[in-house]
């Protein structure tokens, strides 16, 4: 099972014709993915790769081949309106790949998507990926994935990779691998995925990989502390990034200090998550709190 | 993207905002010019991109023309250090010289972006002219927060309950509320990140006033704003920084000598913790971007081995988005462009690994490769230095 | 009990010190109704007719008397700032009287209300009221009311009235009576309001008078059929109403033929709706129903 | 509020939205002058505020200045009936000469204000230039509606499929698009009720060029709208009409006898079914509205008694935010003014009903009560006329 994508998901990706959506596109149907359709505005009839057929909107694509999650590639002037447009074709599901989308811009989709019957992940995400569906939907390298039972969740993109990687290392299979993305303002949030997870039969455990900003650390530990019921081990990078380079004053007082990986890391703590002391530590802090739960010889 | 106080001042002017008389001037005699019309009194500000000037000998009050001219000669081509701008300091070659304000009450307004809304927040307080960090710190219930719904804008009754909580009695109520409007418009059109007044002064005779201006603005908004493009002071800015910046490439320069080529924020955040838990110090973060060429990854390790602090480079790519061959090739065009022979310690992963390691490996490179984060710590410390 | 307001509703008046404020609110209190608040910017700390409080803003209103629910009097430029207003301070109920808001600004207003835990009632309408509770939220003579038990709902202030009045001489009490505003975006239609009457205990029936234009009769028709369970005799105002004044074609496109009296009545005759042939016949028409399903002697 | 073709063309212009060179003549010598301008040959357009022109004789091709001229000369001072003027025509004031056109292909484009979506909605049909009521009734499927939401407006996403719903060619799609973002940047900044262009066409040498164009304007947002106030032409509004909307009453000319006085637009219509069941004839519908003080209804009962066909006059008054006391003095106030002797018939009831029949009663004036609405319908239809 895992969360969000499995053997059922019809994937249709926006910017199929580009030099990056074409790329992953062509590894995610490497990976067993099940591309149905592609979007360019003006290319449509086209075919990609000989197999998927290419359109000039959405609505045609979703018509044409009951596609009903898309993954997008557009650059980011374009990407509000791909998000928008498969919001307006019913898509149920979008991960948007594209880093750079203005925050205003995001401001805005944010409520037009708000109250519609869609999940959005992202923007300035690495996507999402069920390993033992043979469903990769993203830019994450599918290799280092194995099928298995614990769910990874994060901000970060390659921090992601690094995770499973580790995890992988140690034969720790994952259920689902979600990345949500690093933007101020991105669809799905940690607490969002969590109750996903817990809800999913075929989790056993959570590795949760956080950052400094923000307070979506602090939202997920008090969720966990109520909501949660399975075990969880807590990465939260940045705790030696320079104090320096932020947003400004007021950027600053909105989060203050709980904006720090301490602060946060902490909270995840009394929250009852393993602590990952290092981003060395991912693999062998997993095994551990598997080991000790017996969910893991 | 930062601007000059004399920037926003000249935007918040275009929308309305009052702001002190000034003039904009790079030389001292033209300092002793301006005061001379200001009526013989000003204030001298250094134009840098950084707060705490006040504190740091960055803004002068003169009495007369000649006061303004020493003044001036003092502030311009010096480095001035701020709390703010680190201990290198910030070059200053422009000053704004304004009129005195004659002030009666010093107020603070500030609009951002707040994660939590989701939307721009308007955050205002009555203790104006301090250092706003520390009032959220001690006095956090003096920050009124307003979350601003960006369909409606800033709402009359918003307005309204800011310039209540503001303390503002009846008589500069109306010109209170236009002030935060024209803000609130600022913000948006601009695409702003920041737009902070610190202090909103009422004068005397009950006028609003913007005695400074901070504006930030969104990078990732520029390809709509060619305007706003040309406030842009590469002076103000890590001459580093500045190149990175231009490339699209996400650069922080830092004390050590670790050159550090990661992609991915996140990575590149935990390779700096890593590194530090190791027991070396990092010469700089640098995230060198999803959708990188050959040319952006060779332009990256240009700019790492262009810093005189840099001994050895720690390469950290999880092949994803930027796949292993494009950053294997980037690498070897930058050390044979530049001839470089500093030590590489590689640890790479993911899509096109194969390819990536071979690259480096039949490139003649000091190249010691690492297969996790750990191994690689460990190889960048047992490099001598 | 009857719907949405009843005796522990306590008003809040936005625009109480204006001319048609104050006299409405003089007569909304001294039908019976629990007015603990006024709200007039600039006008905080007075009292209004010596035993109302009137506050600077909703705000501090709804912190000082507990009010939960507000009746807007304000002029129309003001109007839309006036809804947003209690629906920012957590009012669950508005009823907004004024007449003349820009259509575009009440686009605005309806998305800003939407999916926020609030019901308004209008804009362009009489109010509402329930007789036997002594609550009367509105412009509507209170004298002419009678407790009792047919639910009476309406797009129109002064027909509402005349419904009223027939139901009234007949000696036929209401529960309730709703006008929902005849403006072209209003913020609580038909089939809201009969899905309240059809759960509340003390309706036996409804009277509803609907209009030409728009598609909201042939909604509650749709509604009728499918989902309520009373009784419910209904008008269809504008039949002998000149076809040439309208909105232009864009207007008429829209809604085209469904927007007649005859279209509409044929909907709410096909759903069980009992027809009521002219305006002159609302009481009869209701007293013949009522006495048909033995709600009547 | 109604606008002229040539204001509605002077605010397209001012969008960037193309149509085609015109000037506005009120003589027959300026029409042949401007045809002249043209190059010899033109459209002569009259200005009235209603459709249907084409086909009435409104619209006319000429070849040559003298044939302009003596086109003009016809419309000019005429009324011209069409099907939607009534029987009375509109009045002909000014006339449009444009440049002609070289059409390939005429399109329908709109916007209105949908009650069911509670929110702008785009119109488009690829059968421009036709009657648009008798597509939506024949071929409902040859117009597409797009609702915008008022946050994002039209999207790229959305008028790309509106560009794809009027079946154009990659040649015109972006000046399609273009005219699409133009015309609801219109409606919006305008506070329109609809915008229309009918037909948009598509001209051999592939421009797009809005060939006619429809504006109304929302009555209600022109408080905040001064500029287009003066747009208004009232020689194009019936006179009672248009005196009636000066007041802010809701008044429409009929073709009967029985003068009706009403508050409420419910009620009014509801008072209209009532009289023409009782087999009288209304001469109007009137609502004179919610908040009126005695002289706003006296201005609406003086409306009611200058059109030379009332004989008789129905009063229905159901006081609620009009209060009865306030209706009776006004009419009692108009018919002292007006020295007026036509018989009324009067249905109060509600809010200060009692006040309110005193003072009619005692005015000395023809009035026959009656309570309710059948009791006033049979009352009115025993009045001797």
């Amino acid at each position: 099972m895992g969360v969000l994508v499995d053997e059922s998901t019809r994937v249709l990706v926006q910017g199929i014709t580009g030099r990056e959506g074409s790329f992953h596109a062509r590894a995610c149907m490497a990976y067993g993915t099940n591309i149905v359709a592609g979007v360019t505005p003006g290319r449509g009839g086209t075919m990609f790769e000989d197999k998927v057929p290419v359109f000039n909107s959405v609505e045609e694509a979703v018509a044409q081949t009951q596609a009903n999650m898309s993954l997008i590639f557009v650059p980011p002037p374009f990407a509000p309106d791909a998000i928008c447009e498969s919001t307006d074709a019913g898509i149920p599901l979008i991960a948007c790949i594209t880093e750079g989308i203005p925050v205003q811009d995001m401001v805005n989709v944010y409520r037009y998507i708000q109250n519609k019957p869609v999940r959005l992940i992202g923007p300035n995400c690495p996507g999402l990926i069920n390993p033992g569906a043979k469903c990769k939907i993203g830019i994450m390298p599918g290799a280092i994935h194995l099928p298995g039972r614990v769910g990874v969740l994060s901000r970060s993109g390659t921090l992601t990779y690094e995770a499973v990687g580790q995890l992988t290392a140690l034969g720790i299979g994952q259920s689902s691998c979600v990345g949500i993305g690093g933007d101020p303002i991105i669809g799905t949030n940690f607490v969002d995925v969590l109750a996903l997870f817990d809800a999913d039969p075929d989790t056993d455990a959570v590795v949760m990989i956080g950052e400094i900003g923000g307070t979506m650390e602090q939202d997920a530990a008090a969720f966990i502390k109520s909501n949660f019921s399975k075990p969880i081990s807590a990465l939260v990078v940045g705790s030696s990034a320079p104090a320096g380079k932020r947003m400004g004053h007021a950027g600053a007082i909105i989060t203050g200090e709980t904006a720090t990986a301490e602060y946060k890391l902490a909270a995840l703590k009394d929250a009852g998550a393993s602590i990952i002391p290092t981003p060395a530590d991912i693999g062998t802090t997993a095994q551990e709190m598997l080991r000790s739960r017996g969910l893991l010889k | 993207m930062n601007i000059h106080e004399f920037q926003a001042k000249e935007i918040f002017s275009r929308y309305g905002i009052p702001v002190p008389r000034g003039i904009v001037v790079s030389t001292p005699a033209e300092a002793k010019a301006a005061t001379k019309e200001m009526g013989g009194q000003s204030v001298v500000k250094a134009q840098i991109h950084a707060g705490g000037r006040g504190k740091s000998g960055g803004v002068q009050l003169t009495r007369s023309p000649e006061e303004a001219e020493v003044a001036a000669q003092r502030m311009l081509g010096s480095n001035l250090v701020t709390p703010q701008t680190g201990p290198e300091g910030a070059p200053v070659d422009k000053l704004l010289i304004e009129e005195l304000a004659d002030i009666k009450n010093e107020l603070y307004v500030a609009l951002t972006i707040d994660r939590g809304h989701r939307g721009p927040v308007m955050l205002v307080s009555t203790q104006g002219g301090m250092d706003i960090e520390e009032v959220a710190a001690n006095d956090p219930q003096d920050i009124y927060t307003e979350p601003v719904d960006p369909l409606m804008g800033l709402m009359p009754f918003q307005t309204r309950r800011l310039v209540r909580k503001l303390g503002l009695d009846q008589a500069v109520a109306s010109d209170a509320a236009k002030v935060l409007n024209a803000l609130y418009r600022v913000f948006v059109d601009n695409d702003c990140s920041l737009v902070e007044i610190n202090p909103l002064i009422i004068t005397g005779d009950d006028r609003v006033v913007a005695l400074d201006a901070k504006i930030n603005l969104d990078d990732d908004s520029m390809f709509r704003h060619a305007d706003l493009k040309e406030y842009r002071d590469i002076s103000q800015e890590n001459a580093l920084e500045a190149q990175a910046a231009d490339l699209n490439i996400a650069y922080v320069n830092l004390d050590g000598d670790v050159g550090c080529l990661v992609n991915g924020a996140g990575l590149a955040m935990a390779t700096l913790d890593v590194t530090t838990a190791a027991g070396a110090a990092p010469a700089n973060f640098l995230d060198v971007g999803g959708g990188a060429t050959p040319e952006k990854v060779s332009s990256a390790v240009k700019i790492i081995l262009s810093d005189p602090k840099v001994r050895r480079v720690l390469v950290n790519i999880f092949g994803g988005i930027l796949r292993c061959d494009i950053a294997g090739e980037g690498i070897v065009l930058a050390y044979n462009e530049t001839g470089s022979k500093i030590p590489l310690v590689v640890r790479m992963l993911g899509t096109n690994v194969v390819e990536g390691k071979k690259i480096l490996g039949d490139s003649g490179l000091s190249v010691v490769f690492a297969d996790t984060l750990t191994e690689a710590a460990e190889a960048i410390q047992q490099i001598k230095v």
